[in-house]
């Protein structure tokens, strides 16, 4: 409470040079934490430590990534599923993360992070029920797996509160708030993110720099600031640069982020990837973005990457891959059929779960609605047969 | 393009390209609304013809969007800025209330802000969660924010324009389910809307079915799907601005018609119907020969998209809800 | 202190005192809660009784005092966070809207958010500009989101317990006009009133009158007046909760006595009150006899100190509003 | 629009040290610029250019801010006043800061800079009737002031659209964004903030970090940034510390930063400063710090370090100053006649600014409020009368 004859701000000492007294940002691009570089090449010693079935692990996860975003673009053209994100291009650093936290731990995803949510244990099915529209998809705390915050930042104060209680409990949790680079363009992000430093809340800041923000580029439009890591300093938390095209430095980079996550140090890692397919379905990325662009950073692409090195370490055998994949694809078969058999449990659903208890108006608009539809059949047809927007 | 056969985003894209050439203060930004030309592609063409001077993406910031083009209009522009869903006005709620709404006031008339924000607004058209929100009724309620809310191509284009030339701040949410689902005469030039004036889209004696927006298709295709099954003769009504809300045409036609029926997609209770019944009932009592029937969203959140259809009023609804208008059978 | 003589911010702070020592998952955070007892002393002595991890100053983040309860509360806790002045509620609609109100929802019930949102609102205290909005209106058509307004000592501790109780989001509004205004019997122990139920204050025949919160003084004073004046048999409604709304008792009421005025503080146009006349026109309008007559703030904001006294209904003007009701006389 | 072959995203080289990807804050407060230390010592060359009758003016308006607050407060105590924010220990950061902007600059006060206003040309008497609550004092366009920010961080995306407005223009003018510590911890500030960075708008985040928001210290709860010109480095803008109880230093650091500003660099000045007084009237800071620290700070109180310079530069005689506070009393004197003689234009006020034109059921609601006051005198009186909070 009381600061004793202290002053209440931090001084510092008096300079009478205003250059020395300005805290501008580095010229250069600060470096990005790497341990594969682009031609798969890398210094066997500082892999972290991880046993050969956990980096086949790895490596099939970010498969499964991969096939779950063809499948789903698939699935939305043919009209069999909603507007879906994909996060092609973006593999290592959607698996790299969340492969790194703990049992214990809890996530906060956005939306462009489906592995992660696969990764927690949410099974497929309820990601496709998910983009499908399906609220029962959002049942996932037994898998500690929150809703997609499709609101940009409003996940941030909610995880950051959340944290901050899970620093107050027993356990030695951490909520990731996974995350764009456009979100911390927001008030909600920015709010939240100071909030957590003052409360030594245990969140950890995942950003996906994947550099648009839709067609926003993140360095000419999103913000003046060069990197998302620099801007823990606004906030006084550590930021974190790592390669996201890295599986491994993603890895390793989120594993130790997390640990002085867990001491009470909220922290950013700020992982620099690409998206490599449109925003969304419904985003046609033409329109503001060069092919040779995207070519550019194809070839740079994460999965290759780590293969190299997994056939360098001798762990990835000849047609060890077509096999995963040919299993991965079946799984993503079986999960959409039992999708498919998902029935909603009708209307009542709509009613029911906005209070703990029903309150007369409510029971009276769904006594309503249930009388208006037994009498009119006409209104399933025409709900049915709308067209859809 | 020729005059007639504009969808209702053509409608605004064709207003932005009018209002933009014929007065340069006009600055159109958003997030996505340069190269990309918006998501709906309602600002397709304008950074092409208007440079990115005029028009500008934003960071995702909503509060800034919002906050920002109130100093831009008190320093002399027209800004028309974009929030790409209405799911998005909630965070600058704020901006609203303590700024935009009130400058001129605060300032006894030094400063004003001749402000638009336009939102497509409301569901079904399978968005995301938090894409298809309806709560205008919370942002007509603002004292100083007028809210506009369009029903057909042709009004969008002229309310638009009203809403440019204003020199107060607008709130313009555009019906995104009819975003490209018909087409109407848009005339090519220049021509306004007046703000605050309702609109009789259809006269008649039995009943006045009041509604605005995303409900008006559906609204007009319940009328005529009744009319055709039963011999009654339904007033339509479309609101238009919900503020200033134009109370002389509502009450005109409940003193005929004797009974009402509000459509919206908003949830009931508080919703814009509300503050209808309450001025019919202020004005018009005496002349109610039925309680006024409410068809809208339910005090739910709108579902995602697998049960959205379930949430919206649809034609069948509506002419239920007017049905038992006519038979004087009062509320849910 | 003894059982009798609490004004209502000795009742918050009281109701504060139980609920913390009754359930350790109670914790106290907003800005200056903390050593300085919160700028009207509601915390007061709460982070001497009960520490600084559960009674927690925050930076000036209105968006994350009201999002990270939303947090808090999923991970267990029974977070009651305060807004300094309902003025810096708009910042967090956003988080109201989006998460608070709608996570059991989203989640089918899998999480839930037992918080409460505690805010002195209205105006009358000759507080800075921003310090006195009254838009409960707008929160209360929010699905999911719980509105609750106190007018007394006893109620409010009591609905604030039931409030910190409650499986669910509560917007707990008091009303700061009489913090200190009078006093009355406030036990010492735990007790709780219900949220949803509306208190008759006084039972009549002639007419019904409605109010909740800052303007319940005032209306008991003008049917003071009123009685004394002339021959009239008022009955009065405390609402207490907005949303969910106890509509059986108002309705009840109206049949009896075939008028009703409704009185509250934010503005006329989309306040409260037109959701309790549509309310009351879908259920009983056969039993009205006169127009419901609106007593209100204005659809302007509120004033600064100079001029927020025209502002507010007083009891003449209340007095005066109930007596066009009982004339039959409508409008404005 | 196009990034042609070029990586979107600002990449920095690869590097396999975590720690050398990571970006902290500094171990160590940075300084502050200052030009006259707290024992009022100074290098004479590196003063500002201002000739005597500058520093004297800047010297009076000082004592200004001095005496306001002083009387604002001692006239709140007898009714005569509304809440009170005052500046004392602040008057060299309110000061220094304001003079230093030029003509065609417009200021966006939050609430405790009092001198600014005036130094803008807002007369005095419109000052207190701003602090009675009277909204016709808020008419200060020919000042190029705009209304007070009570809500905190409510006017830094609106004068940072101001500052964009301006920069399109053909002046060369900024907006001057005055706010304390607390504000950017707000979503609404750090919005606005970033937004500016990105538009490169001229606006000045002038911020007084008095180490205080109301009773929460900045360093132990409002932030866990050491500093606020730190902040910059999220939004990509310069931040500079200041010590904000030299006049002098102030003044110099927010001449350059305007000048930054005016060429489309959104600048922070960060002036470490102290409330002697009171939050506001209203508050009782002795709840919340302790009687030796708010000592520590009265003995570097800024006014007495100017004087020093004043007196040592032979620019302040004997007496002078005594001249000075008379003549300036004696303007807050007139002033305060001239605001009691203040007559409010009647409810009508209270309607007609809303919109451009009343609309009708605004009408309505004037004719019908008039009719009523006409009929019921009791209303004058139980307004006039009612005990007031
Ligand atoms: C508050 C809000 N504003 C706007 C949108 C629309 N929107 C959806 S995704 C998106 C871009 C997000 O960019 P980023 O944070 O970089 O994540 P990415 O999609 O690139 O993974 C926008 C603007 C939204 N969902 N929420
Ligand atoms: C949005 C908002 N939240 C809370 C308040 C109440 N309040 C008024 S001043 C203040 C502290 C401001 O601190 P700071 O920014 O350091 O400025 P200072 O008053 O110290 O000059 C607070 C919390 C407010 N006016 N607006
Ligand atoms: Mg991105
Ligand atoms: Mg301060």
């Amino acid at each position: 409470m009381s600061h004793g004859i202290e002053q209440p701000v931090p001084l510092g000492e008096g300079n009478s040079s205003i250059a020395a007294c300005t805290i501008s940002q580095p010229d250069e691009t600060p470096p990005r934490y790497q341990l594969v570089n682009e031609d798969g090449e890398y210094d066997p010693d500082s892999l972290p430590d991880l046993d050969d079935e956990e980096l086949l692990d790895l490596f099939e996860w970010m498969l499964l990534q991969e096939i779950v975003d063809e499948r789903m673009v698939t699935l939305q053209r043919r009209g069999e599923m909603g507007t879906y994100a994909s996060g092609r291009g973006q593999e290592a650093s959607i698996v790299g993360s969340s492969y790194a936290l703990r049992e214990e731990d809890w996530l906060f995803p956005y939306g462009r992070e489906a592995a992660a949510m696969l990764i927690q244990g949410m099974p497929l099915r309820d990601l496709m029920l998910y983009w499908r529209g399906v609220e029962d998809a959002n049942m996932q705390k037994a898998h500690r797996v929150f809703p997609p915050a499709i609101a940009i930042g409003t996940h941030i104060p909610v995880g950051v509160g959340y944290a901050w209680g899970l620093g107050l409990g027993e356990e030695d949790a951490i909520a990731a708030l996974f995350h764009g680079d456009g979100h911390p363009s927001t008030g909600e992000f920015q709010s939240g993110a100071n909030f957590a430093g003052v409360m030594n809340a245990p969140a950890l800041f995942y950003c996906q720099n994947n550099g648009y923000s839709i067609s926003v580029p993140f360095d000419e439009g999103q913000t003046a600031a060069q990197t998302v890591a620099q801007k823990g300093m606004a906030w006084g938390i550590d930021g974190i640069r790592v390669d996201g095209n890295d599986v491994l430095a993603v890895y390793d980079a989120v594993s130790q982020a997390r640990e002085h996550v867990a001491d009470g140090n909220p922290t950013i890692v700020e992982s620099v990837t690409y998206r490599l397919e449109a925003h969304t379905t419904n985003d046609d990325p033409s329109r503001y973005r060069e092919a040779d662009e995207v070519d550019w950073w194809e070839e740079r692409e994460p999965i290759s990457r780590f293969r190299t090195v997994l056939e360098s370490e001798g762990i990835l055998a000849d047609g060890d891959e077509d096999a995963m994949r040919q299993e991965l694809n079946q799984q993503f078969d079986e999960a959409k059929e039992a999708a498919d058999g998902y029935e909603s449990r009708g209307i009542e659903e709509l009613f029911t779960y906005v209070y703990d208890e029903l309150p007369p108006e409510l029971e009276r608009q769904l006594g309503e609605f249930e009388r208006f539809l037994e009498g009119h059949p006409e209104a399933h047809d025409y709900i049915d047969h709308r067209p859809k927007g | 393009m020729t005059d007639a056969n504009r969808t209702l985003v053509e409608a605004v894209n064709d207003g932005l390209h009018t209002a933009m050439a014929a007065d340069e203060r006009v600055i159109v930004y958003g997030e996505d609304v340069g190269d990309n030309g918006g998501v709906f592609r309602a600002t397709d063409g304008l950074i092409e013809a208007f440079g990115d001077e005029r028009v500008v993406d934003t960071p995702i910031a909503e509060i800034s969007i919002v906050g920002s083009a109130v100093g831009l209009s008190m320093a002399g522009f027209r800004p028309v800025a974009e929030i790409q869903f209405s799911g998005f006005i909630p965070p600058v709620f704020n901006q609203l209330v303590s700024m935009a709404s009130r400058i001129r006031w605060r300032t006894r008339g030094e400063h004003n802000a001749p402000m638009v924000v336009r939102a497509p607004y409301g569901g079904g058209v399978r968005a995301l969660e938090h894409h298809s929100e309806s709560l205008e009724s919370a942002y007509a309620h603002v004292p100083g924010l007028q809210v506009v809310i369009p029903g057909t191509p042709y009004d969008t284009k002229g309310l638009l324009q009203s809403a440019i030339d204003d020199p107060d701040p607008v709130l313009f949410l555009e019906p995104k389910l009819h975003y490209r689902a018909g087409r109407q005469e848009v005339p090519d030039g220049q021509y306004s809307v007046p703000l605050g004036d309702a609109a009789v889209r259809r006269k008649g004696t039995d009943v006045t079915v009041i509604s605005w927006g995303s409900m008006m298709p559906p609204t007009m295709e319940a009328v005529d799907s009744l009319e055709d099954r039963r011999d009654v003769d339904v007033e339509v009504i479309d609101v238009r601005t919900l503020s200033p809300l134009d109370r002389e045409t509502i009450v005109e036609s409940i003193k005929k018609t004797g009974k009402a029926t509000v459509v919206h997609e908003g949830p009931k209770s508080g919703g814009f119907a509300a503050e209808l019944v309450a001025t019919l009932n202020e004005r018009a009592l005496m002349y109610l020969e039925a309680p006024i029937h409410r068809v809208t969203g339910f005090d739910v959140p709108i579902p995602m998209l697998g049960m959205e259809d379930y949430y919206l009023p649809n034609p069948p609804r509506i002419a239920a809800g007017i049905e038992r208008t006519l038979a004087g059978e009062g509320g849910v």
